[in-house]
């Protein structure tokens, strides 16, 4: 059963579902997949020194559908590949899965920066928020200023994902 | 005209609501709007330089100028992943 | 049922059986996981030009997994990471994973230099060998020179996880 | 002394076999072992300067001295992945 590109959800993720898709989509073009990358963001037990308990994640929705598809055509002017993101939103138990991202492309190179640039854009952008509740007390995680038209932390993301040369200048849209 | 604001994480919690309709006076902007929002709730305050704004569920400028009916959204900074 | 971290077979590789594998091993630290990286490699229905029909795979088992051990060991002295390798052996179709990868790690950035150095130095060391079936004829794919203690190669596949800095001294060993 | 020599890829191609069980003297190198190989099979001096090689499933250098009973592999450039 096919299933969307781009979701919130606060079911379980699948991440073999994910790998499933862009490696048909890849399948589909003139050259096929040669690499799929996947990112799996796990609730982790630790954060800034606290002991975590839980997370609770909000989100809205549809703006979070629309960032995610926003970050794939910014992909998609960098690194030819096919890319899904799913991310979960309510109470996340240490261990849990709360984004997955899988990539293909034909090449590893284009698979492995993609990957990486995409999870630094949904810190960026996606208008998503972390409730960490820990051992003493809880509080809302705030990290960047969501501008999705910030060009400065798009050419960070960029540096991440292609580690340390300088973004160069794409065509705008 | 009446807009509809949403607001999330600890605008939500400062402001008791998720949601609240709002008469703001015709061609408001949406900077009108968290102007409006943060006299009224001046704990906002702090995030008066890292608000982000998006109008119908996609990214706004502040200096936009709204329509009756729209869904206005106050964005603090985000921590998604 | 636990599967072996590093493994060479001629079944179908299990992505979510890696996952959980790592997931789990790293859950056991002090501070648990908070990204899973995995990278598969796909039989490409193109190479140099070249239309593949299928892949046969050739390796010799016992220094495979010795290799995977070895590149195991010089990750764990450079990323805070649990990792396994499968590899497959055999026949191949287009399409078909023909390498699986999973880190888990505490950070992300970890995780992505350490999944790329993995698939880097399998590519330089790993006693694995393609024999490709393309459109008009067949031809033994060779690479990378297997020396295993070539810091040159060794120092390559660190640039190229790490992204264009120098590979800082590490311990011998 | 008695060693298995393993044959890889093409060198397994150009041999006919992946297995050659090898008489050669006692202390005998593996580069010794190389030389004697690629004098039988000369389409194997291509790998002169590439081929690397394993006794008993471990990584070794060229200049090793062998043991009886020994496994010595020559191992092509690779391609795994």
């Amino acid at each position: 059963m096919p299933i969307p590109s781009y979701a919130v959800t606060t079911e379980a993720l699948d991440l073999d579902a994910l790998v499933r898709t862009v490696s048909a989509e890849a399948a589909a073009g003139p050259i096929g997949p040669g690499a799929v990358i996947t990112f799996v963001g796990v609730v982790r037990n630790e954060n800034a020194g606290r002991r975590v308990l839980r997370l609770e994640y909000e989100g809205y929705e549809p703006l979070a559908v629309r960032a995610f598809e926003r970050i794939g055509e910014e992909v998609g002017r960098r690194w030819p590949c096919r890319l899904a993101v799913h991310h979960r939103l309510g109470t996340l138990q240490i261990g849990d899965a709360s984004v997955i991202i899988a990539v293909a492309s034909p090449h590893r190179a284009d698979a492995f920066a993609a990957c990486r640039y995409v999870i630094e854009r949904i810190k960026q952008i996606a208008p998503i928020w972390k409730h960490e509740f820990f051992e003493g007390g809880d509080v809302w995680i705030e990290g960047a200023s969501a501008d999705a038209n910030d060009e400065g932390a798009r050419d960070a993301a960029y540096r991440l994902a292609v580690g340390g040369s300088a973004a160069p200048a794409v065509p705008a849209g | 005209m009446r807009i509809n604001v949403r607001l999330f994480a600890r605008l939500r919690d400062i402001a008791g609501a998720g949601e609240v309709p709002t008469d703001v006076p015709d061609g408001a902007t949406v900077r009108a709007v968290w102007d409006t929002l943060t006299g009224e709730f001046p704990e906002m305050r702090v995030y008066q330089d890292s608000i982000s704004a998006a109008v119908n569920a996609d990214y706004s400028r502040m200096d936009a100028a709204l329509a009756d009916g729209d869904e206005v959204a106050f964005l603090p900074p985000v921590s998604g992943g």
